[in-house]
């Protein structure tokens, strides 16, 4: 029973995981932008839906109404005020990673220092459907299973869009050579942009939800950063099933590990896999090709 | 085979998934011939030049320069055992001059050198293959084919006895297919082995002491040049009928 | 001689970066509600002049790096020549400028630092004073109760314990660990989590299997919350629940409303003693949110220097560390006194009550409530 | 080796600027000693690291594992043993770990490598943070170092000096043209009888030997170390930050990018305390924009615009 | 139906086009011949969209001007570039380039019909439909790069050397297309090395060096000029 229960837990934690990555996945490996702001959009959208819910009693659920589409909008500016002239006179990729970063970090830092002075640096956090769930028997908490099933639906969306829909593969053509794509006539600046923001707005869903049994405050934001880089790059750039897979297989390590080796040694088991992975497949678990 | 083989192919094989890209090819190359390897896109003659390079590890086979099996060595030993090649699409270091490029060669090939050393041989390279007066400039900025050419120089300069040359003619016109072959010969008359990869037929016949055709993987013919081109099995495959008609 | 024109008082600390959040409501919000409220009521008093001197307070980033503490508190010392200086956040950066201060003769009550090593430092740092509960004294009461119960019939006196893989999380754990060997109670779980952690679910239902009297979390505030959370969703409820860090949170309360009814945490402080109530008000018009245990304590530090300048009359800082060793503070967390450069007899254990967080051991302490045992179910 | 007069002038003024460094702590206070300190050990670092990155353009954020391995040593060893020793341990272990890292790279290229090197920081972090716990049943460790941070300056200006030194060999020599070409195309390298493997590992190796050198001489200013602290993933972070503002690929890069970054870090702490990060952030994107060739390519069109070039 | 006027293109200081001016009428194919670096692809790329000519360049096409317009733009207006060193995209399979080349609004509605017209010219393409488009031979890969240009209907199209790399039997099926594909609404702008087969099945031709066009004439008289013949064709 117990084995069950573990596996359940893995399972589960992984999906948060995968849903931390997916929009990194679509920052990065579409658009093209190392984006190390991107956990400040769930630290924001946690916060959102806080204070909606402790303030109004607005349903965090209903809350995404606003943060998503907002989240959207932000990066969708960011995106064409601060990165597109960056994109545009960038020489190599080279070049434009390292003016990502340093624009990013700078971001990063913007906005956690905003919020910090904005909110105060206490923990918050605040109770929505922490109610058991009992699936054969093992209990889990409705808003895991909640962020878990949104992971799901996302992942596998957004895998068939971009594997069977005309704005998929044109995603994907500008991900591996945005010159060529023009030739197909593929409004690059455009779709790289719309790639960026719905980046952000995967990250701002990904915050409300883990909003609801993680507590946060403005420094959480790099962390999710790093957690969704570790799981990006382990399921290969540019692959949401990628992303959805090494999410699982995190969580999954992360539940066994702490019930059969020592939970003290979880994080670095995660990491172990990780590596492991990646040298066995120096690419991620499903690189292109 | 006779004693003055330089190169002995036996037995090559490599799989990708569940193509078989080169199945049980064998060949030998004369020191100091310039030998020829055709074959239909996609026949497995890039896959050759990978394999004998140590780019890609063979699935079976040996291929034994003056008795020393190439096979499972490292690209940089076997470069070190002096075999040196192009690539089919060029590569060119882009942010380094061309004599820097150059200067890699001799830098660290079979015969490694000093700075100073590279550097006088590099520009006489340069001078050889006819890219005189843009030694200062970033590789990147060449032409298509001032490219080509300065890999070339690059490959001569690790002093190999065995170069293979992927496409190397490809993309010239014919004024510059003139010059382009005549370097070649004399790359060859300075004892340079050279076991070529082409699509440019006149350049085959004019240039090859030997010539293999590969097809789907397989080896389906070997000899002079004029005999393989009048195969009817490698006209079918690969030449087409009017050029047939034409050799 | 003439009076300074102000007191200036400098700190290094971390304003950004990840000790930030915790910095801010615990350590220099108190900063700056204690300068306010002593400028809005003229200064500190110096007899020496026979007046009210306003304190300046100097402030610096440190970016939560050791490297950067240590550096500008040689600058705040040196350099800015400030006539006091305040500790930083956590145990780890106080350990860092410790010495500094020691160097230049400051005095420091180091207030965000709960170790039990720090008790061997008293002669080779006398300017440093570690007001707060240290891991042995904080779960000692609780293991000698649980004994109590336990010779009464009325537990079995089987403990879990979770701790944090940080020092603070460790030195607990290994206090707890030898005190309950020694009062004959049995450990059924024991395992350290890592920082970072976001799932302890699967423990929570191991140790619920094995059903403890009582459970500890030696925490840090997001997994405080977490195995809250998780312990609710889950059913566990063991008679006695504890969590470290971040329970006495105002968000912790908000977060589990009359659930937490029951459930203990580290130190503690007396909410009824004169003061604490004009304090919660003061706090809350300057921040909007009332003050957790954590920061009133903060601030009882800042109350214990402020008296020590005045004894001492003047900024001299030898006599202001001399004060601070013998006198009796009383403070909006209760009464401090000082040994060797450690508060006597602090504040232990605390538990939510009633809404309010209320310390509970040490019993000897005045305004020390009565436990609440077992805690209710969830 | 015969020099110009512009070389020859410039090796004056480096030898001339050296020697008014290593009288830096005579003439300023000892808090000015401290901000320098700062600034020599984020040179060692980022010279360090841009020595191998640089022109191999494999980013590493692993930075912070030799720095926290040279701060263990000291750890450790600072009650047991002479600190020349603890020095040499720190530098040997700190190798080996980096040759461990590198070899099980080889594979990896790009971002991957990029993470990769990250995860295995973390890993190691880790791994330290459960030994500590389970073995010496506590997380912290004290070093109650005897030496003054006068001390600690000179022995990073030496270290500094050193890594400027061979950093310059390396650029120089046939190693630094062969990591160039690594940087370029690693397939030409190869087929050019260059044997990457070796060559990156190697420096890959002694780069980060050099990083566990400076963790070592820093961590004596600290009193208290754990896990956190001396494997803070941040300096990885930080280094590459630096490299990046500097301008990656010359020689003196990485200081125009730690000097500006630690002075104007030094400046908008004191001067917007609560401001900082929102302060530095507004920086960076403004830098990014107006000095798209980092610090090295303004002074660079700088000194063109005067009529000048920039030495090596 | 595309009219060049007075093109000036600079790589920094480099002036790579230098006042090029030629057309293109509708249904016609035209070769442009010229040494290697004489600016031949610049030409095509400047045309598509890819490279910003200086002011004072006029590219009109059917009417309208397009040099102002990016590269997406032109394709929709129907011309597509087959671009030097095929540019596919390696990591998709044959299929989805394929399709991708049926991205333009244009060509949209008639996507399956163009597909099946391409997988007919070049089967080796149906028969490698889902491998990466990066594991295929130098000469396939060629193949599907025009496959996909044809994917989007062009009323001209514009091929950068378009044989390199085709072994003699697939040169003479691809000119054999390229002729094949010349009907009363499509043009061909033809930028190949291989002159004889290029000026055999061109109707008019542009001689481009350095920047320059140095003469431009009726392909079959081109091609018989000694000159010519010299430069262009090998012959002595
Ligand atoms: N890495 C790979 N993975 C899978 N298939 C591959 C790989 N490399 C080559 N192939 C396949 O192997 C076959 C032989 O390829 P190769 O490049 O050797 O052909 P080639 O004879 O050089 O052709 P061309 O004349 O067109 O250059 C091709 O069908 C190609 O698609
Ligand atoms: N990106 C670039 N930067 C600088 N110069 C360039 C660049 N691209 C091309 N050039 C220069 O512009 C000129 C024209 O180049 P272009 O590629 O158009 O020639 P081409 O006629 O297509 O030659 P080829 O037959 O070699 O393909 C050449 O001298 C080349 O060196
Ligand atoms: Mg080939
Ligand atoms: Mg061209």
């Amino acid at each position: 029973m117990i084995v069950f229960e573990v596996l359940l837990n893995g399972i589960v934690l992984g999906g948060m995981y995968a849903l931390l990555a997916f929009g990194l996945n679509l920052q990065y490996g579409v658009a093209r932008i190392m984006n190390l702001s991107y956990g400040e959009f769930l630290m924001t959208a946690a916060f959102g839906a806080f204070w909606f819910f402790t303030l109004y009693s607005i349903d965090p659920l209903l809350s995404m109404i606003v943060s998503v589409p907002l989240s959207f909008a932000a990066n969708w500016i960011i995106y064409k005020v601060i990165l597109t002239p960056l994109v545009r006179r960038a020489p190599s990729r080279d070049a434009l990673e390292a003016d990502t970063i340093l624009v990013t970090f700078g971001l990063l830092f913007v906005i956690q220092g905003t919020a910090l002075l904005q909110w105060g640096g206490e923990y918050r956090g605040y109770t929505y459907l922490a109610i058991p769930v009992d699936i054969l028997g093992a209990t889990i908490a409705a808003n895991r299973l909640l962020a878990f099933g949104v992971a799901c639906v996302i992942g596998v969306g957004a895998y068939l869009v971009l594997k069977y829909t005309r704005v998929g593969t044109a995603l994907r053509a500008l991900a591996i050579d945005p010159v060529a794509a023009q030739l197909v006539g593929v409004n690059v600046p455009r779709l790289s942009g719309l790639a960026f923001a719905s980046g952000g707005a995967m990250m701002a869903a990904a915050g409300v939800l883990v909003s609801m049994f993680l507590s946060f405050n403005p420094s959480v934001g790099v962390l999710y950063t790093l957690k969704a880089l570790i799981v990006v790059i382990m399921g290969g750039v540019g692959s949401m099933i990628g992303s959805l897979a090494a999410g699982l297989l995190l969580g999954l390590a992360e539940g066994f590990g702490a019930w059969l080796v020592d939970p003290g040694l979880t994080l670095a088991i995660n990491f172990a896999i990780f590596l492991a992975i990646l040298l066995l497949r120096p690419k991620g678990l499903f690189a292109r090709a | 085979m006779n004693a003055t083989m330089l190169l002995e192919v036996d037995g090559l094989s490599k799989r990708f998934g569940g193509l078989q890209a080169v199945n049980q090819v064998g060949f030998g190359i004369e020191e100091g011939q310039i030998y020829g390897l055709i074959g239909p896109n996609g026949s497995g003659k890039t896959t050759v030049m990978n394999l004998l390079t140590g780019e890609l590890p063979a699935d079976s086979g040996t291929a034994r320069l003056a008795g020393d099996n190439l096979i499972g060595r490292k690209p940089h030993e076997i470069n070190r055992r002096r075999v040196a090649r192009t690539f089919q699409l060029v590569r060119v270091l882009g942010g380094m001059s061309v004599r820097e490029n150059v200067m890699l060669g001799r830098l660290y090939g079979a015969e490694p050198t000093g700075k100073g050393a590279a550097m006088q041989d590099a520009e006489q390279l340069i001078e050889e293959v006819g890219l005189g007066n843009l030694a200062e400039q970033p590789a990147g900025q060449l032409t298509y084919i001032d490219q080509k050419r300065l890999e070339l120089a690059r490959a001569l300069a690790t002093r190999p006895r065995l170069l293979l040359l992927d496409e190397w003619l490809a993309g010239l016109n014919p004024t510059e297919l003139q010059v382009g072959m005549q370097l070649i010969e004399s790359i060859r008359d300075r004892g340079v082995t050279v076991l070529m990869v082409e699509h440019v037929m006149h350049a085959i016949r004019r240039l090859c002491d030997r010539v293999v055709v590969m097809n789907a993987g397989n080896r389906i013919a070997e000899g002079l040049p004029e005999e393989v081109l009048a195969d009817p099995e490698v006209v079918r495959a690969y030449l087409g009928e009017e050029e047939a008609a034409d050799a | 001689q003439d009076a300074p024109e102000s007191i200036r008082i400098g700190y290094a600390i971390a304003l950004s970066g990840p000790y930030a959040p915790g910095a801010e409501s615990t350590t220099w919000s108190q900063y700056k509600l204690w300068q306010d409220q002593v400028n809005a009521d003229g200064g500190i008093y110096l007899s020496k002049y026979d007046k009210k001197v306003p304190v300046e307070l100097i402030a610096y980033d440190d970016r939560s790096q050791i490297e950067e503490a240590i550096r500008l508190t040689e600058k705040l010392i040196l350099d800015d020549e400030v006539d006091l200086v305040l500790p930083p956040w956590g145990t780890t950066t106080n350990m860092a400028v410790a010495p500094i201060l020691n160097k230049y003769k400051y005095p420091a009550l180091h207030w965000t630092s709960g170790s039990d090593t720090v008790k061997k430092f008293g002669e080779r740092w006398p300017y440093s004073f570690w007001p707060l509960v240290h891991p042995t004294e904080a779960v000692t009461p609780i293991a000698e109760f649980l004994k109590q119960k336990k010779d009464a019939g009325e537990i079995k006196g089987r403990i879990a314990i979770m701790s944090i893989a940080d020092q603070l999380g460790t030195e607990l754990n290994n206090a707890m660990t030898k005190i309950a060997g020694e009062q004959g109670l049995e450990i059924v779980y024991n395992k350290t989590y890592p920082l970072g952690v976001s799932d302890l679910s699967a423990q929570i239902n191991e140790m619920k299997e094995l059903d403890p009297d009582a459970f500890f979390g030696f925490s840090y505030p997001t997994d405080t919350f977490m195995l809250t959370e998780q312990s609710i969703v889950l059913g566990f409820n063991p008679k006695l629940f504890y969590t470290a860090i971040g329970t006495p949170f105002p968000a912790y309360k908000a977060k589990f409303g009359d659930k937490v009814q029951g459930v203990m945490g580290y130190g503690g402080l007396n909410p009824d003693v004169p003061g604490h109530a004009e304090y919660q008000k003061a706090h809350m018009a300057m921040f909007n949110r009332p003050a957790e245990a954590g920061a009133a304590g903060n601030y009882a530090t800042l109350q214990i220097l402020q008296k020590a300048i005045e004894e001492a009359g003047e900024i001299d800082r030898e006599a202001i560390r001399d004060n601070i060793a013998k006198g009796t503070f009383q403070t909006v967390v209760g009464e401090f006194q000082f040994e060797n450069q450690l508060t006597v007899d602090p504040w232990a254990a605390a538990q939510w009550q009633d809404g309010t967080f209320v310390g509970v051991f040490p019993k000897s302490r005045d305004g020390a409530r009565e436990m609440v045992f077992p805690k209710p179910n969830w | 080796m015969s020099l110009n007069p512009k070389q020859i002038a410039g090796l004056v003024l480096l030898v001339a600027g050296i020697a008014v460094l290593a009288c830096v702590p005579f003439l300023v206070g000892r808090y000015l000693v401290s901000l320098f300190i700062s600034m020599l050990a984020f040179s060692v670092l980022t010279m360090a690291w841009s020595a191998f990155s640089g022109p191999t353009r494999y980013i590493s954020l692993a930075t912070s594992a030799f720095y926290g391995v040279g701060i263990y040593c000291v750890a450790i060893f600072n009650e047991s043993m002479p600190l020349p020793l603890i020095l040499v341990l720190a530098a040997l272990v700190s190798f080996g770990l980096a040759l461990l890292i590198g070899l099980s790279t080889l594979r990896l290229s790009g971002i991957y490598f990029v993470i990769f090197t990250f995860g295995l920081a973390e890993l190691t972090r880790q791994l330290m943070t459960w030994y500590e716990i389970n073995q010496t049943k506590s997380l912290s460790r004290y070093i109650f170092a005897t030496v003054d941070s006068h001390d600690i300056y000179w022995m990073l200006l030496v270290l500094a000096v050193a890594t400027l030194f061979l950093t310059w060999l390396l650029q120089r020599s046939r190693l630094g043209f062969a990591l160039r070409v690594v940087g370029e195309d690693e397939t030409v390298a190869r087929h050019s009888g260059i044997n990457t493997t070796w060559i990156k590992v190697l420096i890959f190796a002694f780069t980060s030997m050099l990083m566990g050198l400076t963790g070592a001489i820093v961590s004596l200013r600290w009193t208290y170390v754990d896990p956190n602290v001396a494997f803070n993933s941040f300096v990885s972070f930080q280094v590459l930050i630096m490299a990046l503002l500097g301008g990656i690929g010359r020689l003196h890069g990485p200081i125009l990018g730690v000097v500006p970054l630690v002075l104007l870090s030094e400046y908008l702490s004191g001067s917007f305390p609560y401001h900082f990060t929102i302060v530095l952030g507004i920086c960076f994107i403004i830098i990014v924009f107006y000095m798209p060739t980092g610090v090295a390519g303004l002074l660079d069109r700088l000194f063109a615009r005067l009529g000048w070039r920039t030495v090596a | 139906m595309l009219e060049v006027r007075d093109v000036r293109v600079f790589y920094g200081k480099h002036a790579a086009l230098q006042g090029v001016s030629l057309e293109v009428r509708r249904g016609e194919t035209v070769v442009i011949l010229g040494a290697n670096g004489a600016g031949k692809t610049t030409l095509l790329n400047t045309v598509s969209g890819l490279i910003r000519a200086e002011g004072g360049s006029h590219i009109a096409f059917g009417g309208a001007t397009i040099h102002d317009r990016p590269a997406p733009q032109i394709v929709e207006a129907g011309i597509s570039l087959v671009p030097e060193g095929r540019r596919i995209f390696g990591d998709l399979t044959v299929q989805e380039n394929l399709r991708l080349g049926g991205y333009p609004k244009r060509a949209r509605a008639r996507e399956q019909q163009n597909l099946d017209h391409v997988l007919s010219l070049f089967p080796r393409l149906a028969e490698r439909r889902s491998q990466a488009a990066r594991t295929m031979s130098g000469g396939e890969q060629q193949m599907l790069a025009i496959g996909r240009a044809l994917m989007a209907e062009p009323e001209l199209i514009l091929l950068d050397e378009p044989s390199i790399g085709l072994s003699p039997r697939l040169t003479k099926e691809l000119f054999g297309a390229l002729a094949g594909l010349r009907d009363d609404t499509r043009s061909i702008l033809l930028v190949e090395q291989n002159a004889h087969a290029s000026l055999a099945i061109a109707d008019r031709a542009y001689l481009l060096e350095n920047g320059h066009i140095v003469r431009g004439g009726d392909a079959k008289e081109l091609r018989n000029d000694p000159a010519v013949q010299r430069a262009y064709l090998g012959l002595e």
